[in-house]
């Protein structure tokens, strides 16, 4: 285990490799075969680390390693005044919640790699080596983030991720909508990750450390800020805004739908598995502030909630495959923060695994659906595509009833038990949870309809036999033929439907480690990743408000004992194994009358989608326009941001420098003013004072007229002005 | 009283020359009334027991320093009048006005009066050419080589500056 | 009271002496030599001035020693200024020959009245009695004015002697106005006497438009502003190494002059003078610079520029302390080595078909005359005042006399007017490398030039690197100022 | 290893470049190509000469090391005094590098008066290292004020444009400030005098004494108005996006990557510990001039049309980083903002090469007739991105570091400020991948555009040692911020002794738990260093200058000769 | 009783019509007369003291300046005669060639 850093390394050097050498000197082969390699070895890795990790007893799960100071210890004052010192160590640890981290990204990642190679073959050399170059420094910076054992060493994963998610966004950067993509999921991540930052700086102000398990440990004793708005909840409101902007959530969701510019592997493992789930990692990490943050997790829950509900109407209404699976994304993802705004950090990790397996494996699916239409990510242009695309069509399938929570797939079992927490803490989350659940099925199996049933709406393609200039510039979707034809929808090559198999493998199984004691099961997930999520010191005598709280968030079998003094929400966390199971059950039901509506709708009646759309036109409009959000804040921050540029500068032409340029004070008084504005305001303040002394300069020669007698004049009026001064002042 | 009569009969006519002096529209009668002031200053200087300073005011200024001045007149003004052109930017008014109100200023500070530095009095007697002329070739001697030096560069300068080749 | 001269007495004044002997010899053999083959009187001349030079070493002694019945201090102040009074002259020399070669002047007469306003000046700053200092005064004005006008074809020549001539006698009628009244307040005209007699007195009305007066006389010699009108118009018109002479030597031997004055005569008014001298230079310095900043004119502009510098010069004399008068003695010393290799540069502009004396007529000389055109930068960034050029020394040593004596604001406007001096002194640098190349033949260096350029670069940057042997040097003459001299035996 | 021989070292570095000039001026100007190697073997050898003080300077040492002092003009008691502090080693070195990469990017672009051209930049280079390794006073205002010539030759004959305007417009404003900050140092210099009764222009007599608080106040304002300017802080940056866009391409590097530094060296040298009580006083405007410059410089640099001039107001915001570290006026701040200002100097710098790569091939400088870039200069591209994201701070690379110090700092003296402060990372991203969109994506429309070269082999030469340092720095600072020890330190103990008392005990505290420990290293820097004696006072920082000028021997045992 | 004051008075009046004769006349001759009239106020002003103070000095004085009001009458009509050689006038409101 102490070899932990090499997992993230791997890819790394493998990054380096492709990009320092491949994009110049690999053929694709090698590119390909070196990104795999560097994944496969990380994997490997993982896997032994994993099995090392749960060699260990339950309790002692946990290694770090530092491999040096990263910044070497600085003095530096505290919040409570006394000095400590500023240090952060290029650490890594491994403990349950990472080691389930590295497992998935590891994995997934391996996946589409090997996905990749097949999805990318069209591409030329050198951009083929890029690709796998970005994708390997992917796999590095995420492996950073969820193995960093502090606040910053996450960060510069967290960072990471962001570069290479606006890398691969913008991996088609002829395309101006790629790039403009890209461009737009970086800053708006950086958005959030001024909260993420500022909060790092409180954490350290407030804890002398960033160390996670230290900080935990230190906020551990503290008391739990139910009644105000403490320290630790500004901390975790922060660390929240960081994670809206990497997770896509509300207001920050607006990056994610865009980022599906990218190549199609690429939302697979970025916009879909691994990266966006980092701010629910994050949360889960730091789990122990939050808990103590009752009013934040307040907030975690219901932007939560909101966003799952928001996203799935959208989707609803939209008709690129991608875009789809994008909102389905940011919907599964505010489920993820509905679990972590519960409390129930396990469940939420829990989603997030099983979501990675199915949602890859959806997004993959959708890939090698535009892989075999050229390029077509329209779902109007589809239809009847299941002869065609056996593999697909039965992995889809297969991932469309894991999102839809149709047991005993693996989204049952996750969705389920973050919908069961959710029931326990507020039933209005709750229900708006169920209905998004019902629409998460719905929107799902439209999907399929569209693009599996129905007759065939696409290209004639005997007619385009010769068509050569398909592909990535002209359609976006990342995908070439060789330069041969197009010869109409075909299933993918074997390097992209294995991956395909695999992951509905996964997508099938991965819900069995989280079986609900209910059914039987014994949550052993749940159990594993629990230390994770509590401080290692245990909680005073008397101070029960967090026992209790602790309790309600990480199930209630670890923390039985300490319970036993809080009374109350202790005991209403507890439902009958009878009203349990009915829960489960109607969830199950949300999934099976949204998959029946949509075989309904877009199946065995198309006509109804058109009428309900005619009907409902408002409606639909502001939803095929996902609510205007984009352009609200194009309107808004964006405007008032380039406007505020636009006007500092001319301030800055005009004023500042225009009171030292004069050219510019000039102008402003003449009448030209509003073209002056543009040009010379800008030339103004600095100008002035230079324009103020050559004035006076032609002044004082205007007083030199050549001629003596006023020469003679200018000294008597010397000595007169002397002589009254001396005369009348003194 | 004969002193206070002398002196306010020379002081009006020495202004009154000076007037003359600056307000004549020929220069040459500008040139004669100065010679007339310059010897009324030397009466001046005569009432005031300075017979030797009298003598060169006479000797130095009448009768040499003016009939440059005549000579120089008579030659520059054959041409034309010298007053023909008038450059409007002069402030030739402003300067009268000006000089009046030094004038003014001067006085004012000058009529509050003046009393002897202690200590000074000194002993002049009613002829004092010879002490004059002690002070120059002792105390001044100096000064005066200079001066005899300053007259050497005048002299030459006014040579050449007169003469017409460079 | 000692013998009323004595060989003691001229022991000491050896160099003035000298220099008397070398003006009288140089007149002798001007009338001796024909017109075209005058050139070897100013190798005279400037052996004359050498020699001065060397008797001035001769005769310096520690202490100051009273000479000729104490009209005359042979103290380690009037030294230093002689010696600068000197080397301007001699440079002023050695910028003459090809000028007047070209103009078609003649060497003789031209170099006698250069020598004999350096009598004058040396009068001028070893003086120590009212009449002394204004017939050395005289003298040098005198034959400034005809050196003036001495181009005679030229009709700027003329203008600037007639202007300079009028204008300078009506200052002389307001200096010896106030001058009279001085010695009507104290009865002598020894500075020292007239010191305690002032004292005495205190703050009499009388005195105080005596000394409006003097300061307004000497205001005009040093052209200090509103004084100053002549000096722009005088310094174009005037040949160019006499415009040298005039905005060096001259300025030099009137601020000895007026230290003199001030500082030895009358040291007991110094809270009113100081107040009346603060505002000359602020004033100087602002309107000379701004003025300055608009020239096309090279000679012009460093008129302006030489206003300007009277401002700064007296700063040194309103904080009038030994660092105050230090830093000007300091500076003056600077300031002949940057000024007149200044003007040096000019006067190599003036050809046979070219004037020189514009702006323009510098364009690209860089490219046609490279050392001149680096000395030349050196010059005008050591007349702004940046290092490692000499000009920095010296501003340094004026603006930390007013910090030391308290006067900040005085400072503060001096900084920020040499910063805006240094857009006018770019300028010229920006005519020189950056623009084209101007019109006329090629401008050549003639040996007298050369050596005038060598030596006044070096002083520029060898002072500014290495000043320490003239601050020490400084320190010493402004001691000397004010102190009683013993009086002179030698023999 | 230590400079056992007491080796005049600062001696050699200032004066190799000066020499090198000196050179320059007897060859004949027609042979370019000599003219430009031994320009280019002179700027190497100044780094190569200046590489020894990296690892010679001991941080557990005394703070002034390498001591040269010789009498220069004794009566008024300036010396020429030379010496360095970690801080200073790091911005000579910055210089060196920085100087040679500015000499090697000149060699195809400047085809005009070659030899003046390396005249001037060599004598720049020694100007600047000069002001980094005078301790006196005098010596330092000297070398401070002869940098502005070359710079002004170096925009006024080789620039572009609007050259002459700029460069006037450059040299007057800084020399405002320096002249103005001249006058303070002349206050404190007659101070010090009424207080020792001795005349000196000792920068280490001036950092142990205590004015009175109005003066302090005085000469904060003027050393402000100097090193502000020069900084450029906000209201007083307008020369800056001028002199940037003028100047050829290896001045704006210079002018980013070392010129800036002078204001802020001198904020850390002169007026922090020199003036405490005043700077104290006057944290809350600084701080607010610097934010409101983080932010108004990012959101200027959006609204530009013009690449180079972009980049200029970048350096407005990032310089305004700086301040902001810097008034934070504690170790973590001020540490960040050093190694801040190592590390605008070299991404900023870098962001000017690039400027001037495309410049030198295209003559324009509007961003719109880009785009597309990235298709026919993939390794432009590539440098482009690795330094555009230094520059926008992403982790890994060194400009992170500094603002996470920066802002850690700035949070602990203000919650505000790093707040507003860090939204200027936002900004800076936005107008950082903006740009980056503009030119180096989207399809390549402009036909000129086209056949533009890649990085030849002397171009990718010149940014792989910046490369190096962003990566360096980013992921291993620790020697670098190690060697800022002893300058933080003896600023602490000026501006906020208790960082000084407490900082044994807070390293003490803290040092464990981390494996790695290079020998050379030691990683608790600020125990190490003298601190915390009661009579903190009195005792002035221990340069102790030894008559004769000879360097202390820090490490007896390390006489290896 | 005369006494030094009313010597004084005259000599401003003196100096005062000199002043004016400089800042009005155009004749540059006329100018010349009234710088020496001033020059004259001074020696009225340096007699008058010597006689007050009964010191000599005031009379050596006014020697001095006689000489030099002689020296500067011969200089200064010299340069108006080398200018009227070129110009043709002695007025001084057509001396303008340097200016500004």
């Amino acid at each position: 285990m102490d070899l932990i850093w090499l997992i993230p390394l791997l890819p790394g050097l493998g990054a380096l490799v492709n990009g320092l050498v491949g994009v110049r000197a690999f053929g694709k082969r090698t590119a390909g075969l070196v990104a795999n390699a560097a994944m496969a070895a990380a994997l490997a890795l993982a896997l032994y680390a994993f099995w090392q990790l749960l060699s260990l007893p339950a309790d002692a799960r946990e290694h770090t390693v530092r491999l040096a100071a990263w910044i070497p210890p600085i003095p530096l004052a505290l919040g409570n005044g006394a000095i400590g010192g500023f240090t952060v160590p290029w650490g890594f640890r491994l403990d349950p919640l990472s080691g389930l981290m590295i497992l998935v990204v590891t994995l997934v990642g391996f996946l589409i790699h090997v996905y990749s190679t097949g999805y990318m073959h069209g591409e030329t050399r050198g951009a083929y080596a890029r690709f796998f170059a970005y994708l390997n420094l992917f796999a590095f910076f995420m492996l950073v983030l969820v193995l960093g054992d502090n606040f910053l060493v996450m960060f510069v994963g967290w960072e990471g991720v962001g570069l290479c998610s606006y890398l691969l966004i913008g991996y088609y950067y002829e395309k101006q909508s790629a790039s403009d993509a890209g461009k737009k999921a970086f800053i708006v991540n950086r958005i959030g990750d001024w909260g993420f930052i500022v909060g790092i700086f409180m954490v350290y102000g407030t804890f002398g450390t960033l160390d996670f398990r230290a900080v935990a440990d230190a906020a551990g004793p503290m008391g739990v800020e139910a009644a105000g708005f403490g320290t630790l909840s500004i901390i975790t409101l922060l660390l929240f805004i960081g994670a809206t902007g990497k997770s896509a959530q509300i207001p920050l969701y607006v990056w994610l739908p865009d980022a599906m510019e990218g190549p199609t592997p690429v939302s697979a493992l970025i916009h879909a598995a691994t990266m966006v789930t980092a701010g629910v990692y994050m949360v889960g990490r730091n789990a122990v502030l939050f808990s103590h943050a009752p009013m934040t997790m307040e907030v975690v829950a219901v932007v939560g909630v909101a966003t799952a509900f928001m996203a799935a109407t959208i989707g609803l209404a939209q008709h690129d495959i991608k875009r789809v699976l994008a909102y389905s994304t940011v919907s599964q993802l505010g489920f993820m923060f509905i679990a972590m705004g519960v409390g129930a950090f396990a469940a939420g990790a829990f989603h997030l695994m099983t979501h990675a397996f199915f949602k890859a494996l959806l997004f993959l699916c959708s890939g090698s659906v535009i892989h075999a239409m050229a390029g077509e990510q329209d779902m109007r242009r589809m239809g009847g595509l299941k002869p065609h695309l056996p593999i697909t069509y039965a992995t889809m399938l297969v991932g469309t009833l894991a999102i839809a929570g149709i047991p005993p797939l693996s989204g049952f079992f996750s969705k389920d038990e973050i919908l069961y927490r959710a029931f326990l803490d507020h039933k209005v989350i709750w229900g708006v949870a169920v209905a998004t659940a019902l629409m998460t099925a719905f929107y799902m199996y439209r999907l399929m309809s569209l693009t599996f049933f129905g007759a065939y709406r696409g290209p004639a393609w005997e007619a385009h036999g010769g068509r050569a200039d398909h592909g990535h510039a002209a359609s976006g979707g990342g995908h070439g033929h060789g330069g041969g034809g197009w010869r109409g929808p075909h299933e993918s090559p074997r390097s992209m439907t294995v991956p395909l198999q695999l992951l509905a493998v996964g997508a099938v199984l991965a819900g069995f480690v989280g079986v609900p004691a209910a059914l039987g099961g014994g949550n052993a997930i749940e159990h594993f990743l629990e230390p994770s999520f509590v401080a290692r010191t245990a909680a005073p005598p008397g101070a029960t408000a967090p026992a209790t709280h602790e309790a309600r968030g990480l199930g209630e079998a670890a923390h039985a004992a300490e319970s036993k003094g809080g009374e109350g929400t202790g005991h209403a966390a507890h439902l009958s194994r009878s009203a349990e199971l009915g829960l489960m059950a109607l969830s199950v039901l949300a999934g099976i009358v949204g998959i029946a509506a949509a075989y309904r709708i877009f199946v065995r009646a198309p006509e109804i989608a058109e009428t309900l759309a005619r009907r409902w036109s408002g409606a639909h409009r502001v939803l095929s326009n996902k609510y205007y959000v984009d352009e609200l804040y194009g309107a808004t921050v964006v405007a008032g941001t380039m406007g505020a540029a636009r006007g500092l500068w001319a301030f800055d032409r005009s004023v500042v420098d225009g009171a030292v340029n004069g050219s510019g004070w000039l102008t402003v008084s003449s009448a030209w003013v509003s073209h002056a504005l543009d040009k010379y305001i800008v030339d103004g303040l600095v100008n002035l004072v230079g324009a103020v002394l050559e004035a006076g300069s032609f002044v004082v020669r205007r007083v030199q007229t050549g001629l003596v007698q006023n020469y003679a004049l200018v000294m008597l009026f010397g000595v007169f002005a002397f002589v009254s001064v001396y005369l009348f002042v003194r | 009283m004969a002193e206070a009569a002398a002196f306010y009969i020379l002081a009006a006519l020495i202004l009154g020359f000076g007037v003359l002096v600056v307000t004549a529209k020929s220069a040459v009668h500008s040139v004669l009334f100065l010679v007339a002031d310059f010897l009324c200053v030397a009466a001046l200087y005569v009432t005031l027991q300075a017979e030797f300073l009298a003598v060169i005011q006479v000797m130095v200024y009448a009768g040499g320093i003016v009939v440059l001045y005549l000579f120089v007149v008579m030659l520059v003004n054959l041409k034309r009048p010298p007053d023909a052109q008038r450059d409007p930017r002069r402030l030739g008014r402003l300067g009268a006005v000006l000089a009046v109100a030094v004038m003014v200023e001067l006085a004012a500070i000058l009529a509050v009066g003046w009393s002897r530095p202690e200590g000074e009095a000194g002993a002049l007697g009613p002829s004092n050419v010879a002490q004059v002329g002690r002070a120059l070739y002792t105390d001044y001697l100096i000064p005066f080589e200079l001066a005899s030096i300053l007259l050497l560069v005048a002299m030459i300068g006014a040579i050449l500056l007169a003469r017409r080749e460079m | 009271m000692p013998a009323w001269f004595s060989l003691n007495d001229l022991y000491y004044l050896l160099p003035e002496l000298v220099l008397a002997s070398g003006v009288l010899v140089l007149l002798v053999a001007t009338a001796l030599t024909p017109k075209r083959r005058q050139g070897w009187l100013s190798w005279l001349a400037l052996g004359a001035l050498a020699a001065s030079a060397a008797a001035v070493l001769a005769v310096a002694r520690p202490v100051p020693v009273d000479v000729a019945r104490g009209l005359i201090s042979v103290d380690a102040f009037a030294a230093f200024f002689k010696g600068i009074v000197l080397l301007a002259a001699a440079l002023t020399v050695l910028l003459s020959v090809r000028y007047l070669d070209t103009e078609g002047a003649r060497h003789g007469s031209y170099m006698f009245l250069v020598l004999c306003a350096t009598l004058g000046m040396m009068f001028m700053a070893s003086g120590t009695d009212l009449v002394v200092i204004f017939v050395g005064l005289e003298t040098m004005a005198i034959a400034f004015y005809i050196l003036a006008g001495l181009l005679k074809p030229d009709r700027r020549s003329n203008e600037a002697a007639v202007k300079y001539f009028l204008l300078g006698a009506f200052s002389l009628g307001i200096l010896l106005y106030g001058i009279s009244i001085l010695y009507g307040m104290s009865g002598t005209t020894n500075l020292r006497a007239l010191a305690e007699a002032v004292a005495a007195r205190g703050r009499d009305p009388w005195l105080m438009l005596a000394l409006i007066l003097v300061a307004a006389g000497i205001g005009f010699k040093i052209a200090a502003v509103p004084f100053h009108m002549w000096a722009p118009d005088v310094y174009e018109g005037a040949p160019t190494p006499i415009t040298a002479f005039l905005s060096v030597g001259s300025k030099a031997a009137s601020f000895a002059m007026l230290l003199r004055i001030f500082l030895e005569g009358l040291p007991s008014l110094s809270g009113d003078w100081t107040i009346l001298f603060y505002v000359l230079a602020v004033v100087t310095m602002t309107v000379g610079n701004i003025a300055a900043l608009t020239q096309s004119n090279t000679k012009r502009m460093l008129a302006y520029s030489s206003i300007a510098h009277a401002g700064y010069l007296l700063i040194g004399v309103i904080a009038g302390t030994t660092r105050g008068v230090a830093a000007m003695l300091i500076y003056f010393v600077i300031y002949a080595f940057m000024q007149m290799g200044a003007f040096a540069v000019v006067v190599l502009l003036r050809r046979a078909d070219v004037i020189g004396d514009e702006l323009k007529d510098l364009g690209g000389l860089l490219a046609r005359q490279p050392f001149a055109a680096v000395a030349m930068l050196v010059f005008m960034l050591s007349l702004g005042g940046i290092p490692p050029t000499a000009g920095f020394m010296g501003k340094f040593w004026l603006f930390s006399a007013a910090i030391d004596a308290n006067y900040v604001w005085l400072a503060v406007i001096g900084v920020l007017n040499s910063a805006v001096s240094l857009y006018y002194y770019l300028r010229v640098v920006v005519f020189m490398f950056m623009k084209h190349e101007a019109a006329g033949s090629q401008p050549a260096l003639s040996p007298a030039l050369t050596t005038a350029l060598v030596v006044t670069l070096a002083g520029t940057l060898v002072l500014g690197v290495y000043p320490r042997p003239l601050f020490e040097l400084a320190e010493l003459s402004a001691r000397a100022l004010g102190v009683v001299g013993v009086s002179a035996t030698v023999f | 290893m230590s400079n056992a021989a007491n080796f005049p070292i600062l001696s050699t570095i200032l004066f190799t470049p000066i020499a090198g000039a000196v050179l320059l001026l007897f060859v004949n100007k027609r042979q370019e190509n000599l003219i430009r190697w031994i320009a280019n073997l002179v700027a190497l050898l100044g780094f190569l000469v200046s590489v020894p003080i990296w690892f010679w300077y001991d941080p557990a040492g005394p703070q002034y090391q390498f001591i040269e002092r010789v009498p220069w003009i004794p009566s008024i008691g300036a010396d020429y005094f030379l010496g360095v502090d970690g801080f200073s080693v790091l911005l000579v070195l910055l210089t060196t590098l920085m100087g040679a990469i500015a000499v090697l990017s000149s060699w195809t672009a400047i085809t005009d008066r070659v030899k003046e051209y390396y005249v001037f930049l060599l004598l720049l280079q020694g100007g600047m290292i000069g002001a980094f390794v005078a301790l006196d006073f005098l010596l330092f205002f000297l070398f401070w004020e002869v940098m502005l010539v070359p710079m002004y030759f170096l925009i006024g004959i080789w620039g572009s444009d609007r050259r002459l305007y700029s460069a006037i417009k450059f040299f007057l404003y800084t020399l405002v400030g320096s002249v103005v900050m001249l006058l303070g140092i002349l206050a404190l210099y007659f101070h010090l005098h009424d207080v020792t009764g001795a005349y000196s222009f000792d920068i280490t007599k001036f950092q142990a004494m205590h004015a009175p608080f109005d003066l302090q106040w005085w000469v904060f304002l003027a050393f402000f108005l100097g090193f502000s300017i020069k900084v450029p802080m906000f209201p007083f940056h307008t020369w800056l996006p001028d002199a940037h866009t003028d100047a050829p391409t290896a001045g704006s590097v210079i002018l980013a990557a070392v010129l800036l530094k002078m204001g802020t060296y001198g904020f850390i040298r002169f007026s922090l510990p020199i003036l405490p009580e005043a700077t104290k006083a006057s944290i809350w405007w600084v701080a607010g001039l610097a934010i409101i410059g983080i932010i108004y410089g990012a959101l200027v640099a959006l609204a530009q049309k013009d690449w180079k001039r972009l980049v200029a107001y970048s350096s407005v915001s990032h310089m305004g980083m700086v301040m902001l570290g810097l008034i934070a006026l504690n170790p973590v701040g001020i540490t960040g903002s050093i190694i801040q200002q190592l590390n605008h100097g070299i991404s900023t710098g870098a962001l000017f090469l690039i400027v001037g790569i495309v410049y030198e091939r295209r003559h324009t400088r509007e961003i719109a007739e880009y785009g597309g870039l990235s298709k026919v200069m993939p390794v432009f591209a590539a440098i482009f991105m690795v330094m555009m994201l230094s520059s926008l701070g992403l982790p890994t690379l060194n400009g992170f570091i500094g603002e996470i110090l920066i802002l850690q700092g700035a949070y602990t003296a203000n919650i505000w400020w790093a707040a507003v402060a860090a939204s200027g990372l936002v900004l800076g991203a936005a107008y950082l991948l903006w740009l980056y969109q503009r030119t180096m994506f989207g399809r390549l429309e402009n036909p000129k555009n086209e056949h533009l070269r890649d990085l030849s082999l002397r171009e990718i030469v010149t940014f792989a040692p910046l490369v190096v340092l962003a990566v360096w720095i980013g992921i291993y600072p620790a020697p670098f911020i190690n060697r800022t020890a002893p300058t933080v330190q003896a600023v602490m103990q000026r501006v906020n002794p208790e960082y000084a008392r407490a900082s044994a005990a807070a390293g003490a505290r803290q040092a464990p738990k981390i494996a790695d420990c290079d020998e050379n290293e030691p990683l608790t820097p600020f125990t190490t260093a003298p601190c915390g004696d009661a009579a903190e006072g009195q005792a002035p920082p221990p340069p102790a200058a030894p008559e004769g000028g000879g360097a202390p021997q820090a490490n007896p045992a390390g006489g290896r000769h | 009783m005369i006494t030094a004051t009313h010597y004084l008075l005259l000599s401003v009046g003196l100096f005062s019509l000199g002043v004016i004769g400089v800042l009005t006349r155009r004749n540059i001759i006329i100018i010349l007369m009234s710088i020496e009239l001033m020059l004259n106020a001074v020696n009225i002003n340096l007699v008058a003291f010597s006689h007050e103070l009964q010191n000599v000095v005031g009379q050596a004085f006014a020697v001095f300046v006689i000489v030099i009001a002689a020296a500067e009458a011969a200089v200064g009509l010299g340069i108006i005669l080398a200018f009227y050689r070129n110009k043709e006038t002695v007025n001084i409101d057509e001396m303008n060639l340097l200016r500004w």
